[in-house]
């Protein structure tokens, strides 16, 4: 009881975090102190949270420009991936990769990837490695509706399939590549449906909703911790930001913009069903909404104040030895 | 003439030659924007708004948005230009080269070649180069090198507003492959550009400052990082002249070694690679073809051998800039 | 009724004349005499010829490195065909091309194409410019089913859904690529039901049977020219020779090996069908054998008395105008 | 010692390497085969054979069959490489590298720095490459010049089996991405090769031959056609000392510029490319740092800037010879 108490509260933290963590970018990219392109996850946080939850240190995941969520959910330190998003020398990776590349071997966050497509090809990688070394690790790709018609994710398919590679691919359908429609880019009647065709376990779940992404993810992940090869998932949820900061949407509607957040909100859609069960308070969470307001206010402050690297580390970590 | 800027100028030449041939048609990803969804078509017109406006006036069935999928792009490309089209393909950033670069190198470069010279492949390849805009190691490459390696390709690269249109339009007049290599930070520049359609020839260098101490070779938005050290290097009496290629393949090389005749020496300055790069290219040109001209050492002004690097001191500190030119010039005269 | 005797017999006659061509071509390669790789067409020939059946000048397919079956059967000129797999001059590619280059575009062959995948993207051009210029060409894409696994293909069979191209996708599942069978590299249950997915109607067919590939490409093609959009056919035949001539076929049981030409021989199973019914006599097809070997053999004397380019031919032809 | 050819050198290292360490892998097509079918397992053991046996002894969990997906194929290297496995990819043929190049070199090539140093991709990519086989346009290019120009990898040449050998030992156990780039022609090519294991360091040239009146830089099986031009040369009175370089990136830089200071002339001899190709790489090199020692240009001798052509006639004339190589020297000389 207790334990499921702290499951959902786990859960919610995240998801909130990665809530915060967005809109707060929202506002503090106007400042002009971030650099380059900054693409948010915000209104698609049931997704990663549920999904990582599954998930060990020691499972990878893979990710895309949209990564900041992935990273959170998985369990990338906040400081050091605000600080990586700034440029700043104690980023995650050194000022070098920012938003697009954020990356963390350790909590098995093989990293963002700016190469739409670029990830499920690694990710396979990953998978193989936990199976050649025969550990029950799993690993995770996941793919936005635009990457589902690349190329190098449909090999990474067939591939998983034929190998029977621990993996799970999960297509994150929100709406839009850009500014084109998956409706429109998308030839196939569903990409879960489109999956299946490759061999492999797919199905179509509500990506606003926690507990449906849950479900899915833990049956997808046991069946490849146990050797039972790959699985794919779509999970539909819209993202609530342009395709990246600065973008004036003109190829949504007002209506959809306005409807988003009514009814497509993953964290007040949470809400209402945890606090209308018995474990979880409305105090609960707003608790957690104070604390991780203060995480990210840190995190941010932090961020700005940080060094840069310097011109001498311009050359560093090119190659291990050359 | 009227002052354009280089995403004007590139909208002028293709409305112009999509007026005059009905089978010039442009495809990529959001070069409209908009199919699908709730909202507006053209909502983009181009992820950099190059191609804004084009739907409306020739349709979608010239101005094809796709889904991602640059092979398919591409391909699509090479295989309606070899039947009929005039394609413009749009790469939206040539660091995307590596899940596409099949159907470029190997499938349109090589048609004519391998076909015995029975088809012809009028396409280009419109995309984006550079660093400079914070956007890390797979948004801010050139590559235009590994292009100019490949027989069969055009490889063309604008830096100002004027030339950017005459060789947009001589690139979709012409009947090989060509691709069009657009600096992301030179969008913006302007200059004088007439409204008539206009083209200009393929491997014919634009001297743009004449001097006598010193030829500076360099390529896209590193003519103006050139120009800016020249200015300087006027200021402490060395004249420096500086030449625009425009095309690397064709190139020119007649203008680089009449002007290295006159200079004796030569700087090279090149964002593509410190390796096997443009200024390799022009230096091994020069070393063999003008090799008794020469009175000193050639210089290759180049990024160093890194990815492109994310945070903006360590971006500043890649790309060459007038002091590093400078500098350069310097140790040559030292 | 004598145009339906014609129908059979110019079938007949090209799928003999694919035959007979890469028949002779197994045994003139051991002279030495031709240059490279050759990759020959025996055992499918039902396929080429069935499909093109219903192709005009004007309409384009796109063929693989085993191409010389799809060339016969889409028009190419025999004799140029063999001087260009002999490197000469004369040859349809000027000897620049060789077996895994042949291209005609005056008849529609876009060419055959050394890279595996490489054929799909380029047909859905030729399918946009019949779309483009308000034509009702058809473009045709030849794959084998180890390139159905290739992300080229899956790419192509999207954007052609999306486009509504007026394409076909041939896969001819032949057992094997290189020596990797296609139970084994294809993850999906069929390559017909996988195509499916991606929503275009997909059939699966005897590709031994000229009269089954023959309906199956008559819909489909027709489906294609009259602006119903892309399909696709996996029509299963087995190669009679090794991969590339030479080599040992290890990967096929002796059994396998000897059967092929027993149950698995178009012509045979043309032969008998044609055979058995009113039209067409034994004699009318043993002189197109006839016919055939003549045509055949004096391809073969011409090819090996041409002239080899000379050194001047290596400069040209690589740009219109540089 | 033994003779061996290369491919029975690259077969040693492989099974010795795998036997020493078991993350160490192989995966790609037919590498092998037999997989499904009615066959054998092994039917192929590679396409060309240098991986024969080796499943017989570490079974298909370590040497890994796959479907013909050379992007899925690459990614599934470099993600396990940064996993804790030491795989070793196959590229059938350096010409397909445009169907997966993004996985090479926007992935595998950049984790560490754009990760900022916090991971290891220690994978080699083996791959063919070379014209003289009559595989036309598609089948017979050498490429390494792109690979070069891309920080983060590493490239290597080897020209005999000796060196293949030490090479790819020392590949496997790098720690970074190593593309080892394996000659067609050269696989029967056999010499002295010792049983036991050996590693070669990466970044120092093999003085093939010693010589003071002319420097060849000579790459892959140009290195042997550098040696017979000196044969010639030799036989005129012309001393040629014939340096191959062994890995491109990194390059022994030191070597060619200590001989071309010795001898005062360089000819570069590689089948890469006629532009920004290896050939202008060493040029560009010397022409900046040893431009002091020069008495005469630098002479490139490099196929012509053209596909290459599938008939035999075409085919010698395109490859560098003895008899170009000699030419090149006369005109140096003159
Ligand atoms: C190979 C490649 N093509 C195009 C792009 C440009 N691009 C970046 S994100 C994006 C849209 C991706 O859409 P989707 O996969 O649905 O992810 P989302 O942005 O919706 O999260 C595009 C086209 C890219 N980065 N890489
Ligand atoms: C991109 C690429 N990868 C690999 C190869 C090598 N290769 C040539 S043919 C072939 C097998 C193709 O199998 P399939 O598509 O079934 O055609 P089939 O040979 O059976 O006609 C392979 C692997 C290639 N030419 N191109
Ligand atoms: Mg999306
Ligand atoms: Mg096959």
């Amino acid at each position: 009881m207790g334990s499921d108490k702290n499951k959902l509260l786990d859960a919610y933290r995240r998801m909130k975090s990665i809530r915060e963590f967005e809109e707060r970018i929202h506002v503090e990219n106007t400042t002009g102190e971030i650099p380059g392109f900054v693409h948010l996850y915000a209104g698609q946080e049931a997704i990663a949270t549920a999904v990582c939850k599954h998930l060990k240190d020691s499972d990878y995941i893979g990710s895309t420009h949209r990564g900041h969520g992935h990273s959170i959910a998985k369990g990338c330190d906040i400081n050091g991936m605000m600080a990586e998003i700034y440029g700043k020398k104690n980023g995650l990776c050194a000022g070098k990769g920012g938003s697009m590349h954020i990356a963390d071997f350790e909590k098995g966050m093989l990293g963002a990837n700016a190469i739409v497509g670029g990830n499920p090809p690694l990710v396979i990688g990953a998978a193989l490695t936990a199976k050649v070394q025969g550990t029950d690790g799993v690993a995770v790709s996941f793919s936005g509706d635009g990457a589902s018609n690349q190329g190098t994710t449909f090999e990474s398919m067939n591939m998983a399939v034929v190998l029977q590679l621990p993996v799970v691919f999960i297509f994150e359908n929100n709406g839009y590549g850009e500014g084109t429609g998956c409706d429109y880019a998308v030839g196939a009647e569903s990409i879960a449906q489109r999956a299946e065709g490759f061999g492999l376990p797919a199905v179509q779940v509500d990506g606003t909703d926690f507990f449906a992404v849950e479900a899915a993810a833990k049956e997808a992940i046991n069946r490849a911790r146990t050797g039972q090869g790959p699985s794919a998932i779509e999970a539909v949820a819209m993202r609530f930001y342009g395709h990246f900061e600065g973008d004036p949407q003109a190829y949504r509607s007002a209506e959809e913009l306005t409807q988003l957040r009514e009814t497509g909100d993953c964290l007040k859609i949470f809400r209402d069903k945890v606090e209308a069960g018995k474990h979880v308070t409305k105090a609960d969470l707003d608790q957690i909404d104070q604390e991780v307001k203060s995480v990210i206010d840190s995190a941010v402050k932090a961020a700005r104040e940080a060094d840069f690297p310097t011109k001498d580390d311009l050359l560093t970590d090119v190659y291990v030895s050359y | 003439m009227t002052q354009k800027t280089i995403r004007e100028a590139l909208n002028d030449a293709l409305r112009q030659e999509m007026r005059r041939d009905n089978n010039v048609i442009i495809l990529g990803e959001d070069v409209a924007g908009g199919h699908g969804g709730t909202g507006v078509i053209d909502a983009y017109g181009g992820p950099l708004g190059v191609t804004k406006g084009l739907i409306g006036e020739f349709g979608a069935n010239r101005v094809i948005d796709t889904p991602i999928t640059e092979s398919a792009i591409m391909g699509a490309a090479a295989g309606a230009a070899a039947t009929g089209l005039r394609p413009i393909a749009e790469l939206m950033f040539v660091d995307f080269m590596g899940v596409c670069f099949d159907q470029i190198f190997n499938q349109a470069a090589k048609f004519r070649y391998m076909f015995g010279g029975k088809t012809r492949t009028p396409m280009v390849i419109r995309t984006t180069i550079g660093a400079g805009m914070r956007t890390a190691a797979q948004h801010s490459q050139c590559l235009y090198h590994m292009f100019t390696s490949v027989p069969g390709l055009k490889c063309v690269m604008p830096s100002n507003a004027y030339d950017a249109k005459g060789l947009l339009i001589e690139a979709i007049r012409d009947d090989d492959p060509v691709i069009f290599f657009e600096n992301k930070l030179l969008y913006d520049h302007a200059c004088d550009v007439p409204d008539e359609s206009y083209a200009i020839p393929f491997g014919e260098a634009n001297v743009v400052r004449e001097g006598h101490d010193i030829t500076i070779v360099a390529f896209s938005r590193m003519v103006h990082i050139a120009e800016e050290a020249a200015k300087t290097l006027a200021s402490e009496g060395i004249s420096v002249e500086v030449i625009d290629p425009r095309t690397t393949s064709p190139l020119d090389e007649e203008t680089i070694l009449e002007s290295v005749e006159k200079t004796g020496r030569l700087v090279v300055v090149d964002e593509s690679a410190a390796r096997c790069g443009m200024a390799a290219d022009i230096a091994g040109l020069v070393a063999e073809k003008g090799f008794s001209s020469l009175k000193g050492p050639i210089i290759q002004i180049t990024p160093p051998h890194t990815p492109v690097p994310f945070s903006p001191p360590l971006e500043d500190a890649f790309i060459p800039s007038a002091a590093t030119v400078v500098a350069g010039v310097h140790r040559l005269l030292k």
